[in-house]
C-alpha cells in the first residue's frame, strides 16, 4: 500500500469554475433559510427528524432510521450528509480548487487522529473510538479506521509518522502535547502553503480563526491559571491582530488593561459584552458565531475564484451545526432562547 | 382571452380555542394558499404544533424507512385499501411490521454472510493437498455441502418477507398518506402567527370563494373568528391559478419554466399558444419530421403520465402539426423535395413548392424579420397595456408607445422604396416623434436602446437560419446515400438505408431540441422583455 | 432462683452489681439522648448533602447537554476518551460520642485545565466547564457518602444503645433487684429463726434454773 | 479588380461564419458548463439552463446571415 495516501483517493480533473461555482451556488440555495430554523425551534425532536427526511437529508434519514431513533438519528444523519456533501464538493472541484477545500477538510483529519490517539492512550475499545470518528477529511477514511485497529498508542504514532504531513510527531510525548502539536502544525502548514496569497480572503479567514482560538485559550488560562511551560503550547502563531508576544503579555495584564488592549481589536466588543459572565460558554459561542459570520460575509466573491466553494463549505457546516444545536438543545430541554441565540443565521 | 382566477389576500384572526377547528375547515376546503409566518417578535410569534405530532412523526419515519428500503411506490401497488381511522392498534401494527421485517432481513443478512464465507473457503481450492486432518476436511466438506440448503433457506426467508411486504405495502402506503395529511394539519400552526390568545392566518384565496369561506366560518364559530380582505403591494408575489381552455393548457409549462405572471399583468399563455408552434413549424418545416414527432408524442403520452411530460408532449403535438403544414409549403419530406419527386408542379394554381428554403432564403429571411417585427410589436402592445393598467396613459406612451411608433416609422420608411415617397416623409415624421418621446421618457440613454430593439428583430432571422441548417443536414444525409452509397449496389444498399434511418433520427432529435429551444428563446428573450415582469407564484392550496 | 446462695457476701456482691448497673444505665441513657440530639443535625447535613448533590448533578447534566448541543456529541465523546486515572481520596475516621464515623479528606477531584489529559488547543472551555461541573458532582458525591454513612453508623449506635438501656432498665436491673430482695428476705428469715431459737433456749434455761 | 473583389467577398463570408462560430462556441462552453452545474443540483433549472445555453447562438446566426447575404446578394453583383 502506498504510504502517502493523502488525496490519492481522488482523481481530479481540471477546475472548471463556471461549472463549479454555479453548481455550488445552486447547492447553497438549497440550504435552510432563517424561517426554517424558526420552525425547527418549534418542533419536537422526532418532528425535526421527519422534517429533515422530507428535504435534503432524505436519503440519510431513511437509511439510518432503522438503526437510530430521535436525536441520535438526526446527529448521525447530518454528519453523514456533511461527509457526503464535502466529498462531492472535492470531486467536482478539480485540482486547483480542491487544494483549498482540502485545506479546510484536514481539520476533520486532525479531529479523527486526535480521537484515535486519545482512545489508544487511555486504552479505550475499538467501538468506543469508532463512535467518535467522522468520515470527512483529506485522509481516506479507511486509513483512519485502520489506525483504530493498530494496537498501541506509540504504534499509531509510528504509523502516522510515515505520512508526510505528520512526520513531526514524537511517540514519546504525551497525548496533550501531541494534540497541541497537531493543531499548531495544521495552521503552520496551511499558512506556508498559501504564503503567496497573504492578502487573500482565505488566509485572512484562517488568521482570524487563529486569533479567535488564541483569545479563547487566553481567556481560559486567565480563568483557570497556567504553568509557564504550558503557555507556549497553547498558542498558535500567525494570528491576524495578535501575535505570540502580544498574547503572552495580554495573558498577564490586569483586567482593566486587558480590556483596554483587546478593545483595539475587532473582538473587543464581543469580549466586553460577555466580560461579567460566570462562564466562558457564551463568550466562546459569540466568538465562534463572529467567525462564521465573517466567513459568510467575506467569502462572497469573484465567481471565477474558489470563494463560492469556501462559502458553501462554511455555510453547510453552519447549517449542520444549527440543526444539531436545535435538536440536541431540544432533547436536553434547553430554553429556546439559548438555542436561538447560538444559531448562526 | 380567458382571465385567470382573481386572488385576494386575506387575514383570518381567531381565538386559539378554535384553531384546530379552523384548520380542519381550511384543510377540507382546499382553497387557501397560506403565506408562511416569517418574522418573530415579542407579541407575534410562530405557532406551536397541535396534538400528538411527535408520535405521528415517529411512526411516519418508520413507515418511510420501510417504504424506501423496499421501494414501495403507489403506482406499484394494485390493491385497493379501505380508509381506516388511526388508532393505537394501527400504531402497534406498524411497529410490529417493522420488527418482523427487521428480523427477516437480519436473518437473511446472516445467511448471506455465511454463504460468502463458504464461497471464500471454496475459492481457496483443493485443500486435501496441504495435509489437513481427514476429520477436519470432512467437516469442511459438510459445511460446503450445506451451501445449497442455506441458499434454499435464504430464498424461503426472502419469499416470506416479500409476501409480508406485499401484504402490508398497500396498508403502509395508505397509512403514510393519512399520517402525512394529519401532520400537515397538526403542523399548520407553524405557518401561523400567534399571540397569547389568538392566531392569525395570512394567505390568498380566489376572490369568488371569499364569501363562501366567510359564511362557513361565521356559521361554525360566530364572533370568535374574523375574516378580512387586506391590501397588498405590487411587489408581493401573488399565487396564480390559470383558467385556460384545454388546448392552451400545455403552454402553461413555458410560463412555469420562466415565471408566473403577476395578477395585473397580461397572461401571455394564449399568445404563446399561437406563436410558439408557428415558430417551431417554420424552423423545422418538414412533412416527414412532423409526422414522426406527432406520432411519437401521441405514443409517449400513453407512457409518461406525469403533469410535466403531458405538457411537453402536448406542446410537441401542436408544434408538429405546424411542422407538417410548413413542410407542405417548403415541399420537404425527410429533406427530399417531395413535389419534385412526385412530379407535382402546381396545386390550386400555386407553384409547388411555394418556397424552397435553400434557394429562396432571401424571401424567408424577409418573412422571418417581418414576423419578428410583428412579434415585437405584439410584445410592445402588451407592454403598453400593462403599463397603462399599473400606471397611466402618459407613462404607457413614453415607455412603450414610443417604441411602437419607432417601429412603425421604420416600416413606413422601408416600404417607401416600393410604394411611394409620401411614406418616406410620413415615416420620417413618425421617427422624429418617437425619438423625442424616447428622450423625454428615458433620456438619451433610450436612444442606445434602439440598437437593442434592432438586434431583437434581427434575431428572428434564426427562423430562417435554424431551418436552413436542419434542412441542410437532411439534404447532406440524403445525398450521401443516394449519390454515393446506393450506386455501389449490393450490401451498400442496406448500409445506405441504415445511414438514412440513423441520420434522420439524429437530425429529428437535433431538430426537436434546436427548434424548441430557439422558439422558446425568441419568446423569453425577444418577446417577454417587452412587457413581461413575472413574479407570481404557483397556487398551492392548503390541503392538497 | 435456686442457685443463688442467700449469703451475706452474695448480697454485698449483688448490691455492688446493682449500683454499677444503675450508673451504667444512667450513662447509656445520657449517651442515647446525646446521640439523638446529634442525629437531628446529621440528618439535616445528610439531607443537605443529598440536595446539593442532586442540584449539582442537574447543573452538570445541563452543561453536558449544552456542550453536546454546541460541540456535537462526537467531539464530547472524543474528549471523554481520556479518562485519566480514578479519583483519589483519603479515608479517615472521626469519633462522635464513641462512634467511629468515616471522614473523607484531601478531596483531589478538582484538576487544573492542564492536568485533565486533553490539550487546551484542541478543546474549548465548554468541555472545561462541563468537566468542572462533574468534578463538583464527584466532590458532592463524596460528601453525601460521608454524611450518609455517618448517619447510618450513628443510627446504628443509637439503636444499640437504646437496646442496652432498655435491657438494663427492664431486665437486668429488675432481675438483680429481685435477687437482692430474695436474699434480703431469706436473710431476714434466717435471723428470725435464730432469734426464735435463741428465745426458746433462753426460756428452757430459765425454766431449768427456776 | 473584379477578381480581387470576389476573393474578398468569399473570404469574408467564410470568416464571418468561422469567427462567429468560434465566438459562440467559447461563450456556450462557459454558459453550458455553468448550466449543467446548476441543474445537477436543481432539476427545475434544467429549462432555464437550456435556454441560456442557446443565447450566444445569435452571434453565429448573424454570422451565417451575413455570410449568406455576401454570397448570394453581394457576390452576384460583382460577377
Amino acid at each position: 500500500m502506498d504510504l502517502n495516501v493523502v488525496s490519492s483517493e481522488y482523481w481530479l480533473g481540471e477546475t472548471n469554475y463556471s461549472y463549479l461555482n454555479t453548481r455550488v451556488r445552486a447547492m447553497e440555495s438549497n440550504l435552510f433559510r432563517s424561517d426554517v430554523y424558526m420552525k425547527l425551534l418549534n418542533m419536537e425532536v422526532s418532528q425535526i427528524a421527519r422534517f429533515l427526511g422530507e428535504g435534503n437529508y432524505k436519503e440519510e434519514i431513511e437509511s439510518l432510521s432503522r438503526e437510530y431513533r430521535g436525536v441520535e438519528l438526526i446527529e448521525h444523519s447530518i454528519n453523514k450528509n456533511l461527509g457526503k456533501t464535502y466529498n462531492k464538493l472535492i470531486k467536482m472541484s478539480g485540482k486547483k480548487a480542491s487544494k483549498y477545500a482540502f485545506a479546510i477538510l484536514t481539520r476533520w483529519d486532525i479531529h479523527n487522529i486526535i480521537s484515535v490517539l486519545r482512545g489508544k492512550y487511555s486504552k479505550a475499545t475499538a467501538e468506543e473510538i469508532e463512535r467518535t470518528l467522522i468520515p470527512i477529511g483529506e485522509l481516506p477514511f479507511s486509513l483512519i479506521q485502520s489506525l483504530v485497529k493498530i494496537y498501541g498508542y506509540e504504534d499509531v504514532i509510528k504509523r502516522l509518522k510515515k505520512i508526510e504531513q505528520f512526520d513531526f510527531l514524537d511517540e514519546t510525548k504525551g497525548i496533550a502535547d501531541i494534540e497541541s502539536e497537531l493543531f499548531k502544525m495544521y495552521y503552520k502548514k496551511i499558512l506556508e502553503t498559501f504564503k503567496k496569497e497573504n492578502k487573500s480572503l482565505f488566509i485572512q479567514f484562517l488568521r482570524t480563526e487563529i486569533d479567535i482560538i488564541n483569545i479563547k485559550n487566553i481567556m481560559r488560562m486567565r480563568r483557570y491559571g497556567f504553568a509557564i511551560e504550558e503557555e507556549e503550547k497553547n498558542m498558535v502563531e500567525g494570528g491576524l491582530f495578535l501575535n505570540i508576544e502580544n498574547l503572552s503579555s495580554l495573558l498577564r495584564e490586569p483586567e482593566k488593561e486587558f480590556l483596554k488592549r483587546i478593545k483595539k481589536t475587532p473582538y473587543g466588543s464581543i469580549i466586553e459584552k460577555h466580560w461579567q459572565e460566570k462562564t466562558l460558554f457564551y463568550l466562546e459561542e459569540s466568538l465562534e458565531k463572529y467567525l462564521m459570520e465573517c466567513a459568510k460575509e467575506q467569502f462572497i466573491g469573484d465567481p471565477f475564484t474558489i470563494m463560492p466553494v469556501l462559502h458553501y463549505i462554511i455555510s453547510k457546516k453552519i447549517e449542520v451545526e444549527n440543526i444539531r444545536k436545535i435538536s440536541r438543545g431540544k432533547a436536553s430541554n434547553l430554553e429556546i432562547k439559548i438555542i436561538e441565540d447560538s444559531l448562526v443565521i | 382571452m380567458s382571465s385567470n382566477e382573481r386572488m385576494t389576500k386575506i387575514t383570518l384572526v381567531g381565538t386559539k380555542d378554535i384553531m384546530k377547528g379552523t384548520i380542519e375547515i381550511l384543510h377540507s376546503l382546499k382553497i387557501i394558499h397560506i403565506i408562511d409566518f416569517k418574522e418573530q417578535d415579542e407579541t407575534f410569534e410562530i405557532g406551536k404544533s397541535l396534538g400528538e405530532v411527535s408520535i405521528f412523526s415517529e411512526l411516519l419515519l418508520s413507515i418511510r424507512s420501510i417504504l424506501s428500503k423496499f421501494d414501495i411506490r403507489p403506482d406499484k401497488v394494485k390493491t385497493i385499501y379501505i380508509k381506516r381511522e388511526v388508532s393505537r392498534e394501527l400504531e402497534k401494527e406498524v411497529y410490529e411490521t417493522e420488527n418482523t421485517i427487521k428480523m427477516y432481513s437480519e436473518k437473511i443478512e446472516k445467511i448471506s454472510s455465511i454463504l460468502k464465507e463458504i464461497d471464500r473457503i471454496k475459492s481457496i481450492g483443493e485443500i486435501t493437498e496441504i495435509g489437513i486432518e481427514k476429520k477436519l476436511i470432512s467437516s469442511i466438506d459438510t459445511l460446503l455441502s450445506s451451501k445449497s440448503r442455506l441458499e434454499k433457506q435464504r430464498d424461503k426467508l426472502r419469499e416470506e418477507m416479500d409476501s409480508i411486504i406485499k401484504e402490508k405495502s398497500a396498508y403502509l402506503l395508505q397509512y403514510e398518506d393519512f399520517l402525512s395529511s394529519e401532520i400537515e394539519k397538526m403542523e399548520a400552526p407553524l405557518r401561523f402567527t400567534t399571540t397569547k390568545n389568538t392566531f392569525i392566518v395570512e394567505g390568498w384565496i380566489p376572490e369568488n370563494k371569499f364569501q363562501e369561506l366567510k359564511n362557513i366560518l361565521k356559521k361554525k364559530f360566530g364572533d370568535r373568528v374574523n375574516l378580512d380582505k387586506i391590501k397588498y403591494s405590487d411587489e408581493e408575489p401573488v399565487p396564480v391559478e390559470f383558467k385556460h381552455p384545454t388546448p392552451v393548457k400545455p403552454f402553461e409549462l413555458l410560463l412555469e419554466l420562466f415565471e408566473y405572471p403577476k395578477t395585473r399583468e397580461i397572461d401571455p399563455t394564449f399568445a404563446i399558444f399561437i406563436t410558439f408552434p408557428l415558430f417551431y413549424g417554420i424552423m423545422l418545416g418538414d412533412i416527414g419530421y412532423g409526422l414522426v414527432i406527432f406520432f411519437a408524442s401521441l405514443f409517449m403520452k400513453t407512457k409518461f403520465k406525469t403533469e410535466g411530460w403531458k405538457m411537453i408532449l402536448g406542446i410537441l403535438e401542436y408544434s408538429s402539426l405546424y411542422t407538417i403544414a410548413f413542410g407542405f409549403i417548403d415541399g420537404e419530406f425527410f429533406g427530399f423535395d417531395i413535389f419534385a419527386l412526385l412530379g407535382i408542379e402546381e396545386i390550386f394554381g400555386f407553384k409547388m413548392p411555394i418556397l424552397n428554403r435553400i434557394v429562396d432564403f432571401m424571401p424567408i429571411m424577409v418573412l422571418s424579420i417581418s414576423i419578428g417585427v410583428l412579434h415585437v410589436l405584439l410584445g410592445l402592445t402588451f407592454g403598453f397595456i400593462n403599463v397603462y393598467r399599473s400606471h397611466n396613459l402618459k407613462e404607457a406612451i413614453l415607455k412603450k408607445g414610443a417604441w411602437i411608433i419607432l417601429i412603425f416609422s421604420i416600416i413606413f420608411i422601408a416600404s417607401s422604396v416600393y410604394i411611394s415617397n409620401i411614406f418616406l416623409y410620413f415615416g420620417s415624421g413618425l421617427l422624429l416623434i418617437s425619438l423625442i418621446l424616447l428622450v423625454v421618457g428615458e433620456g438619451f440613454i433610450g436612444l442606445i436602446e434602439i440598437f437593442g430593439i434592432m438586434s431583437n428583430i434581427l434575431s428572428y432571422v434564426r427562423l430562417m437560419a435554424i431551418g436552413l441548417s436542419s434542412v441542410g443536414i437532411a439534404i447532406v444525409i440524403n445525398s450521401i446515400v443516394t449519390d454515393i452509397v446506393f450506386p455501389k449496389g449490393g450490401i451498400f444498399v442496406l448500409l445506405g438505408y441504415s445511414i438514412l434511418i440513423l441520420g434522420h433520427i439524429g437530425n429529428i432529435l437535433l431538430g426537436i431540441l434546436a427548434s424548441f429551444l430557439h422558439a422558446l428563446r425568441l419568446h423569453y428573450v425577444e418577446f417577454f422583455t417587452k412587457f413581461y415582469e413575472g413574479g407570481g407564484i404557483k397556487y398551492k392550496p392548503f390541503g392538497i | 432462683m435456686p442457685q443463688i446462695k442467700p449469703t451475706r457476701s452474695e448480697l454485698i456482691k449483688l448490691q455492688r452489681k446493682i449500683k454499677l448497673s444503675k450508673t451504667g444505665y444512667n450513662i447509656l441513657k445520657k449517651k442515647r439522648d446525646g446521640l439523638v440530639m446529634n442525629l437531628f443535625g446529621m440528618v439535616k447535613d445528610a439531607k443537605e448533602a443529598q440536595e446539593t448533590l442532586e442540584e449539582s448533578y442537574e447543573v452538570a447534566n445541563r452543561y453536558l447537554g449544552m456542550t453536546i448541543a454546541f460541540e456535537g456529541e462526537i467531539n464530547v465523546a472524543s474528549c471523554a476518551l481520556i479518562k485519566k486515572g480514578t479519583p483519589q481520596f483519603q479515608l479517615e475516621s472521626k469519633n462522635i460520642m464513641g462512634v467511629q464515623v468515616p471522614k473523607i479528606s484531601e478531596l483531589s477531584f478538582k484538576k487544573g485545565i492542564n492536568d485533565r489529559g486533553y490539550s487546551i488547543l484542541s478543546t474549548s472551555s465548554k468541555i472545561d466547564e462541563t468537566v468542572e461541573e462533574y468534578e463538583k458532582v464527584l466532590e458532592y458525591v463524596a460528601k453525601a457518602v460521608e454524611a450518609e454513612s455517618t448517619l447510618k453508623k450513628v443510627l446504628n449506635e443509637i439503636e444499640v444503645t437504646k437496646r442496652r438501656v432498655n435491657a438494663l432498665e427492664s431486665k437486668i436491673i429488675p432481675k438483680l433487684e429481685s435477687q437482692k430482695k430474695f436474699i434480703d428476705f431469706r436473710l431476714e428469715e434466717l435471723e428470725r429463726e435464730n432469734k426464735f431459737r435463741l428465745k426458746m433456749i433462753k426460756d428452757k434455761k430459765s425454766k431449768k434454773s427456776s | 479588380m473584379a477578381e480581387l473583389g470576389v476573393i474578398v467577398v468569399v473570404l469574408s463570408s467564410v470568416a464571418s461564419v468561422i469567427l462567429t462560430g468560434l465566438a459562440a462556441a467559447w461563450a456556450e462552453k462557459h454558459i453550458g458548463s455553468a448550466a449543467i452545474g446548476a441543474m445537477t443540483e436543481k432539476e427545475e433549472l434544467f429549462s432555464k439552463g437550456l435556454v441560456l445555453t442557446v443565447i450566444p447562438e445569435t452571434i453565429v446566426i448573424f454570422g451565417l446571415t451575413v455570410s449568406l447575404v455576401l454570397l448570394f446578394v453581394v457576390l452576384p453583383q460583382l460577377l
